[in-house]
């Protein structure tokens, strides 16, 4: 399996009044071309921050400081060797290096992105079929004439905008992105799509306007489809067909997926590999079997531990005590990040764990790959009192087991 | 630019007013001698205004003349001060160099007097508003005044210096008491080419005077006395009541002509929105509100106009007018504000031309409420203000001091009497003397009516607050209201004390003086003194000397 | 009302916008000016002294021609002397048309004006909300049939309104005693009393509350079907208490923009009510603006100083306005993508 | 069919509103001093000349009795005459408003035109110098009293450089157009083009700066209501999703944002023409426009009733006419109203 996407150490940032917020911290994984990546974390573990990196959509305050995405890419490649040779490494491009303008053109053709609320991620006052008509027009226009982004970008003024008010609002896009949109809606599933087309966001239902979103998503025909959170606004039965629409795509087009959620049970049923995220870091990650049948890093445990197993319905749920630290650069503690939060903490913990490798492709940031757990080493918790403890952050230290906010590894909308 | 000097020429000026005999008559100014004077007069610069004491009636000998007895009337209304006399205004008019003319005393324009040296014969003309409908019989403005004139005759008319001249009557004498006639000129026909006939022009003076006739002409007041006019073999002979001195000065400045089947065939749209006159002009486009265009009639009974064409337009903003005319998009302009004057002289096409209006700005004040019933009072509040300072610094200059209803160059004006001078220390000794101390008074004023009017105000009331005794503001009034409660009628609706404007084209001291300070004038705030209405009743019926 | 959270919004977004900085430092100048007229104008700004009329403010010369006439045997000669009038410190920004000093009674104008433009925007706001809101609430006929009575007074013109209202109360000027002079601190030839125009107070309200009656209005149908208002109704929240605790907070940002807006709009319309005779006042900027018109092309600065004075006050409460807004809002700046 | 049913619904309230104007004005005649009399009839005119001239213009019957049969007048299309023009009302009035629409249409045009390319740069550029000088422009636009700029233009434009007429309106739109569509006993009379081109050159440069004067107040409101509609839309998730679409920033800002933000500005647009109908009355005074602003006043001036009560007729109508309009355009733009 060839790799599409190569990430190594990649930082976001936010700058704000309350500090440096340190979402994504020095993130490493790959995305095989074919395959869906699952990430998966509680809120606030810095997935979604990740996903917007990968198409370069983080906006101020935020920024992305450092690190390398490698995109398999061959013409790509050929086409930036020219000018940008230290960006090319065979058939990978590194599209940090590349001007923001390319990164963009990137964007909807070889990248695309869908979101969880899809009601408010549409135009309300233009039609559905219009807003994908456009994402397809955009690749046209964009095949049309690849030479130059200006094409693409082509002025839309005010001019053209009053222009537009006067005449049918199909004037950006033409007859021939117009017909795109409607075979896409037609291949997403929803019912007469030519009529539908005509209808505005509102007049969809939830599931029926998620199935538009991912249509919208595909009309550039995209290498790789960012799912941020895509099922957690719907219910569970529309929840499955997006999900087996989304495996379907992804065969057909020979597409790669990376699929953000909190929710197990979805990264159980789609993903082929795992990233696990927690406090901006990917603390485990590896190939489905390797995570959900060997995890070795104590918060994968803990996770996995609080989902019900279908075959033992009586088993007791374990959560996790504590809460997420609050990633704000100054109060981060210059050790394990889950150490105040892990039943196994030990001195060897104190110190920020590199990478180990488990086996081939699996890899965890815990000493527990290397080494087993000793009571010896355990250390008490007053120790790990450090900052994350008196942060801003709502818990006041005290770890009582029922204000841990579990991750609810439930199948459930909230 | 002190007083003594300007004193000479005045004299010399008097010739100039029609026929009256310059007469000096008044024997010498008495001096003090007045009841209840006991404080000194020492005011400063005795020039012999004889205006500061009380009554004094007694010594001077009878008036005989109608004109003596106008002379004495304004003697005594400058005595008793029942008002607190301003000034005379000037009309100031901004002309390109390109044209000749001379600006009227009675702020009519009459283009046939203008003349164009260089450039096409065509004028335009902008003044502050456009006309009130075309009737000419039917409105009482001077812009309307102005856009009628152009397109008709009266029976008489006047020069630039307002001598009494022939118009549509060849010949006019006084038959006998109440009753003249006029010899009507052959050989006029109006615009549509008919013949003017006699019954157009009794038709004209009964629409002006009679109410059935026609409409309830808003100018009968105009033709004060008269009462019809017929036609008798060839001529038009006029009725008035009693002797009516100066109707021939009347029909000179009112009534104009109009043709009577041309008016009986038209209803009121109609009549107000063409012109069908014997007038030197005929117009030939009219857009209301916004410009009439006239060209000259060529069968005109007169001399020809030098211009072909002319052109009346409006602005009511003064700046604007201004603009127009430095940018060369109009000829003459009407109403131009002092401190705009060294504008247009600046500019090398154009100029100013001045001339003294017939408009007198006033304060009036109730004789019968406190304290201005006091004579004393009155006449402290006449030294308490300093016109001179008033008319440079506001005015520009563009004014004349006053002391008198009656303006210089009208019949019935007494040279004898001056205006009162800025005097602190009488001012307040009076204001002791009428028992009214530490009054505190409201000068009511109308804003934007007249020329600086809330700027005056303001100066005068900020003169009489510096009386230690007296105390003085100003309150604006929307000039609707304020016109509605002076012209009520009844005297207990009137405001106190308010600044007003009077406009007098007959230059006759009467028709100033009978309605403003009569027992039964329309608009008085000073009634019940008998001399004063007896000398106008007197003066009434004797005749003029025109 | 003010949570903690604002008041760090609040000083958050002083301390990075530079706007808001120039406009609480404007505003508090004209504040402290209005506040203290009687100590610091210069003059008494009622003194009239008609010699030295006219005089341009400092660095500006202007040779004033004084135009005067002569009679001269029946014909006006006009004399025209080159007057070099000079400016004087006494008068750095010199005086009006009756010689009054312009910086006196720009300061003085301060407190009519700003009251002028308090009491009328805060009469308009009250009203304006509550009948806005009502409509944008209960709907259907009620809001028909007071939007149609808004309009009504929309089409009205201002004037007619202000003439009708005088007639029936007169200028009805409210005449506060000014402390600074009763209690001697100020020098007693300053003019003791604040004369409020109180009918134009009120005409100027009725004139621009329908412009917060729609604002109010938008926000309330918008507010109305909000899920968090319906279920506070279901709660049986009575509908005052529904309105007060929802829908008011709400509308609350877009009103404030539109009251620093209709400020400005509130004080000229006092400016052209002066030039028609209208407000009671004497002493505001726009009475002098109105007074300051006919001199625009000789004397220019008795219009421009309030005209500036009144773009300054409306800068100052622009800029605060923008600056709570965007405080109380803070939805706007921070939609990125946060983590 | 719900634009049919809409129209009939807002015509009749539209009729309710222009006779609630015009019974306003019956009912503040009550209160209002001043008779219209005193401007007939001569100052000094005697008593019987007063009341002859109050009988033949009616105003000796009580108010009720005018009212009514002015009510059915004007179901007979009769406004009255003119107390002192003696002509029909209707004439008078009706000959304005193609001068007042023109003035209001251009003021709003250039007000649009400038505005909302300002707001989206300054939207955009949030803390830049061009955000920081549209900001300023905008507060000063709305605090700069209209004739003050009118004035200032003429003297400079027009006086000193002579770029444009001072004033006047020699050539209306209409009998522009009417060169090239003049119809001559029923057949197209050949168009007149030149004719045509050169009116409407004298037209267009004689509406410039009035246009220009008028519509600084309203192109600074327009430049911050699309400043602050921009930002939030700008916030809106759909703003991401759209450029997660690659659509390029322009069309974004432009179709996507501008047009959502243009929705309640349109309202905001409309009652500000609106008030453009009646309101413009210094600038029509400074201009020498012959709109309805300035028949208002002088109408108001002189009691002169009819024209007053046809002028707030026509205003009134107007005023329903834009507010109809507008509700149909904001219908229009806003999809979720109408499907």
């Amino acid at each position: 399996m060839t790799d599409l996407l190569r990430v190594r150490d990649l930082s976001t940032r936010f700058f704000t009044e309350e500090g440096q917020i340190n979402a994504v911290e020095n993130v490493s994984f790959t995305v095989e071309a074919g395959s869906v990546l699952g990430v998966v974390g509680e809120s606030g573990s810095g997935k979604s921050v990740t996903g917007l990196s990968l198409i370069d959509l983080v906006e101020s305050p935020g920024k992305i400081t450092s690190g390398e995405i490698w995109y398999n890419n061959a013409d790509l490649a050929e086409r930036v060797e020219g000018d940008q040779p230290e960006a090319v490494d065979g058939d990978f491009v590194d599209l940090r290096r590349l001007s923001a303008a390319e990164r963009r053109s990137l964007r909807g053709s070889a990248f695309s992105m869908i979101f969880q609320d899809p009601m408010s991620s549409f135009n309300p006052s233009i039609t559905v079929g219009e807003q994908i008509a456009e994402a397809a027009e955009v690749q046209r226009r964009a095949s049309a004439n690849p030479r130059s982004t200006r094409s693409r970008t082509q002025g839309y003024g005010l001019g053209k905008m009053l222009l537009d008010g006067v005449l049918p609002d199909r004037s950006y896009t033409s007859e021939e992105s117009w017909d795109r949109a409607v075979e896409l809606l037609e291949r997403v599933g929803i019912p007469d799509p030519a009529e539908r087309a005509e209808e505005y966001p509102h007049q969809f239902s939830g599931g029926m306007l998620q199935r538009a979103m991912i249509a919208q998503a595909l009309a550039g025909d995209p290498d790789l489809l960012v799912a941020d959170e895509p099922t957690t606004a719907l219910d569970v039965t529309i929840q499955a067909q997006i999900l087996d629409l989304l495996a379907d795509l992804q065969e057909t087009m020979e597409m790669s997926v990376v699929l953000i959620t909190h929710n197990l049970g979805v990264i159980a049923r789609v993903a082929d590999r795992v990233s696990v995220m927690y406090a901006g870091e990917v603390v485990e990650r590896g190939t489905l079997r390797d995570v959900f049948d060997d995890p070795v890093h104590p918060y994968t445990k803990g996770l996995l531990g609080s989902v019900p197993d279908i075959d033992q319905p009586g088993e007791r749920l374990e959560p996790i005590p504590g809460n997420v630290p609050d990633l704000v650069d100054a109060n981060m503690p210059d050790r394990c990040y889950f150490a105040d939060r892990c039943p196994k903490a030990m001195t060897d913990c104190l110190t920020r764990p590199p990478e180990y490798e488990v086996s081939d492709g699996h890899r965890a940031r815990c000493v527990l790959a290397e080494r087993e757990y000793s009571e010896a080493d355990a250390v008490p918790d007053e120790r790990l009192a450090g900052p994350t403890d008196d942060g801003a952050g709502p818990n006041d230290g005290s770890r009582a087991p029922d204000e841990s906010t579990a991750p609810d590894a439930e199948v459930s909308d909230d | 630019m002190s007083r003594e000097d300007s004193d000479v020429n005045r004299r010399t000026y008097l010739k100039y007013v029609g026929g009256t005999a310059a007469t000096v008559g008044l024997a010498g100014c008495s001096e003090g001698g007045g009841d209840g004077e006991d404080g000194s007069d020492g005011g400063d610069g005795e020039d012999g205004s004889d205006g500061e004491d009380g009554e004094d009636g007694e010594e001077l000998p009878e008036p005989e003349t109608r004109e003596e007895h106008l002379q004495r009337a304004n003697l005594r209304i400058n005595q008793r001060a029942p008002w607190i006399f301003l000034n005379r205004q000037y009309s100031v008019y901004g002309i390109a160099s390109r044209l000749d003319w001379d600006a009227r005393r009675d702020e009519r324009i009459e283009a046939q007097a203008i003349s164009v040296t260089e450039g096409e014969p065509s004028v335009t003309i902008t003044q502050s508003s456009m006309d009130s409908g075309l009737d000419p019989h039917d409105h009482r403005e001077t812009p309307t005044d102005n856009i009628v004139v152009q397109a008709h005759d009266g029976v008489l008319g006047r020069n630039a210096d307002g001598d009494i001249i022939d118009a549509l009557a060849t010949d006019y004498e006084r038959l006998e008491e109440g009753r003249v006639r006029f010899e009507i000129r052959d050989g006029v026909t109006f615009h549509n080419g008919d013949e003017l006939q006699p019954s157009d022009i009794a038709y004209s003076v009964n629409r002006v005077v009679d109410e059935e006739v026609g409409i309830t002409s808003p100018q009968n007041d105009q033709l004060a006395g008269v009462t019809g006019a017929e036609v008798v073999d060839g001529g038009v002979e006029v009725t008035s009541d009693g002797i009516n001195p100066i109707v021939f000065s009347l029909f000179a400045s009112y009534c104009k002509v109009v043709q009577q089947d041309w008016i009986e065939s038209r209803e009121s749209s109609a009549i107000n929105s063409d012109m069908n006159g014997t007038g030197p002009f005929q117009v030939v486009e009219y857009e209301q509100d916004v410009e009439i265009v006239y060209e000259t009639y060529e069968d005109y009974w007169g001399d020809a106009p030098e211009i072909d064409e002319l052109t009346i337009r409006a602005a009511s903003e003064s700046s604007t007018r201004v603009s127009q005319l430095l940018a060369g998009e109009t000829d003459l302009i009407v109403n131009v504000p002092p401190q705009e004057v060294s504008r247009v002289r600046d500019e090398d096409s154009t100029e100013v031309t001045a001339v003294p209006s017939t408009r007198v700005v006033f304060n009036a004040m109730r004789y019968d409420v406190e304290p201005f019933s006091s004579v004393e009072f009155r006449q402290a509040l006449n030294y308490a203000i300093d016109l001179d300072s008033i008319i440079e610094n506001i005015l520009q200059g563009f004014a004349d001091a006053t002391g008198q209803p009656t303006l210089e160059g009208f019949v019935g004006y007494n040279g004898e009497v001056d205006p009162y001078p800025q005097d602190i220390e009488q001012a307040e000794q009076l204001v002791e003397d009428s028992g009214h101390a530490d009054a505190e008074i409201t000068l009511e004023t109308p804003v934007g009516r007249y020329l600086r009017d809330v700027e005056i105000a303001q100066a005068v009331a900020s003169q009489i607050d510096e009386l230690s005794n007296v105390s003085c503001e100003v309150e604006q009034r929307d000039f609707a209201s304020l016109a509605g409660e002076v012209t009520s009628g009844n005297i207990e609706d009137m405001p106190h004390f308010y600044l007003l404007g009077w406009g007098n084209t007959t230059f006759d001291a009467s028709q100033t003086i009978i309605p403003l300070l009569t027992s039964d004038g329309a608009l008085s705030s000073y009634r019940e003194d008998e001399e004063i209405d007896e000398l106008m009743a007197d003066s009434q019926n004797l005749p003029g000397e025109n | 009302m003010i949570s903690p959270r604002t008041l760090r919004n609040l000083r958050s977004e002083l301390s990075r916008s530079l706007l808001a900085k120039l406009g609480i430092a404007i505003l508090a100048v004209i504040l402290f000016t209005a506040l203290f007229a009687p100590l610091l104008a210069p003059h008494d700004p009622t003194n009239q002294n008609l010699d030295n009329a006219n005089i341009p403010p400092l660095g500006f010369t202007a040779t004033e021609n004084q135009t005067s006439s002569e009679m001269v045997d029946g014909e006006v000669q006009i004399v025209e002397e080159e007057v070099v009038v000079n400016t004087t410190t006494a008068h750095p920004l010199g005086t009006d048309s009756l010689g009054r000093d312009v910086l006196s009674r720009t300061m003085f104008g301060a407190r009519t004006s700003l009251l002028v433009g308090l009491f009328g925007t805060s009469i308009a706001v009250v009203l304006g909300v509550t009948v806005g809101i009502t409509a944008g609430y209960y709907g259907g006929r009620i809001d028909d049939a007071l939007m149609r009575f808004a309009d009504v007074m929309l089409a009205f013109p201002s004037l007619v309104l202000a003439i009708a209202l005088i007639g029936l109360w007169g200028q009805a000027s409210l005449r506060i005693p000014d402390p600074l002079v009763a209690f001697g601190i100020a020098s007693s030839e300053m003019p003791e009393t604040i004369v409020l125009p109180g009918t134009v107070i009120v005409v100027v309200a009725l004139v621009n509350w329908v412009w917060f009656a729609r604002v109010a209005r938008g926000e309330a149908l918008s507010v109305r079907d909000q899920e968090y208002v319906k279920a506070a109704r279901s709660m049986g929240g009575s509908d005052l208490h529904v309105i007060l605790r929802h829908v008011l907070p709400n509308s609350l940002t877009p009103i404030l923009v539109l009251a620093t807006i209709q400020i400005a709009a509130i004080i000229l319309l006092e400016s052209s009510l002066s030039f028609l005779g209208f407000s009671g006042a004497q002493l505001s900027w726009g009475f002098d603006i109105a007074q300051g018109r006919q001199y625009l092309s000789s004397s220019w600065w008795i219009a421009t100083v309030p005209g500036l004075a009144i773009v300054a006050a409306v800068v100052g409460i622009n800029l605060i306005g923008d600056w709570l807004r965007d405080a109380l809002d803070p939805g706007i700046e921070g939609q990125g993508g946060a983590p | 069919m719900a634009l049919g049913r809409f129209l009939l619904k807002r015509g009749i309230q539209g009729v309710l509103v222009v006779w609630g104007v015009v019974t306003a004005v019956f009912l503040l005649r009550f209160i209002t001093p001043g008779d219209p009399v005193t401007f007939v009839a001569p100052l000094d005119a005697s008593a019987e000349l007063r009341a002859q001239i109050a009988a033949e213009l009616g105003l000796d019957q009580p108010l009720y009795v005018q009212y009514a049969d002015y009510i059915v007048g004007l179901l007979r299309g009769d406004m009255g005459y003119s107390y002192l023009r003696g002509t029909e009302a209707s004439t008078i009035v009706l000959a304005r408003v193609p001068a007042t629409v023109e003035l209001a249409v251009a003021a709003t045009v250039v007000a649009v035109v400038i505005a909302i390319p300002l707001g989206v740069i300054s939207a955009t550029r949030r803390r830049e110098p061009a955000d920081y000088g549209a900001t300023l422009f905008s507060l000063v636009g709305i605090s700069t009293p209209n004739f003050w700029l009118g004035i200032m233009l003429i003297l400079v434009l027009s006086v000193n450089f002579g770029l444009f007429p001072t004033s006047r309106r020699p050539i209306g739109l209409f009998e522009t157009v009417a060169f090239l569509v003049t119809v001559e006993n029923g057949l197209a009379a050949p168009m007149d083009v030149g004719a045509f081109l050169d009116g409407m050159r004298t037209w267009l440069w004689h509406i410039a700066l009035p246009a220009v004067t008028l519509g600084t107040y309203f192109t600074a409101l327009i430049t911050r209501l699309t400043r602050s509609g921009m930002i939030e839309e700008l916030g809106q998730p759909y703003v991401r999703a759209a450029r997660a679409k690659g659509l390029p920033e322009s069309l974004i800002q432009y179709k996507h944002a501008l047009q959502n933000t243009l929705i309640p500005i349109v309202t905001v647009l409309g009652l500000q023409l609106g008030t453009l109908i009646g309101g413009a009355v210094i600038t029509e005074a400074v201009f020498s426009w012959p709109g309805l602003g300035t028949l208002v006043i002088n109408s108001i001036n002189v009691r002169d009733w009819p024209l007053i009560q046809g002028s707030l007729i026509v205003i009134g109508t107007g005023f329903v006419l834009i507010n109809i309009f507008v509700d149909a355009l904001y219908a229009y733009l806003n999809p979720r109203v109408v499907h």
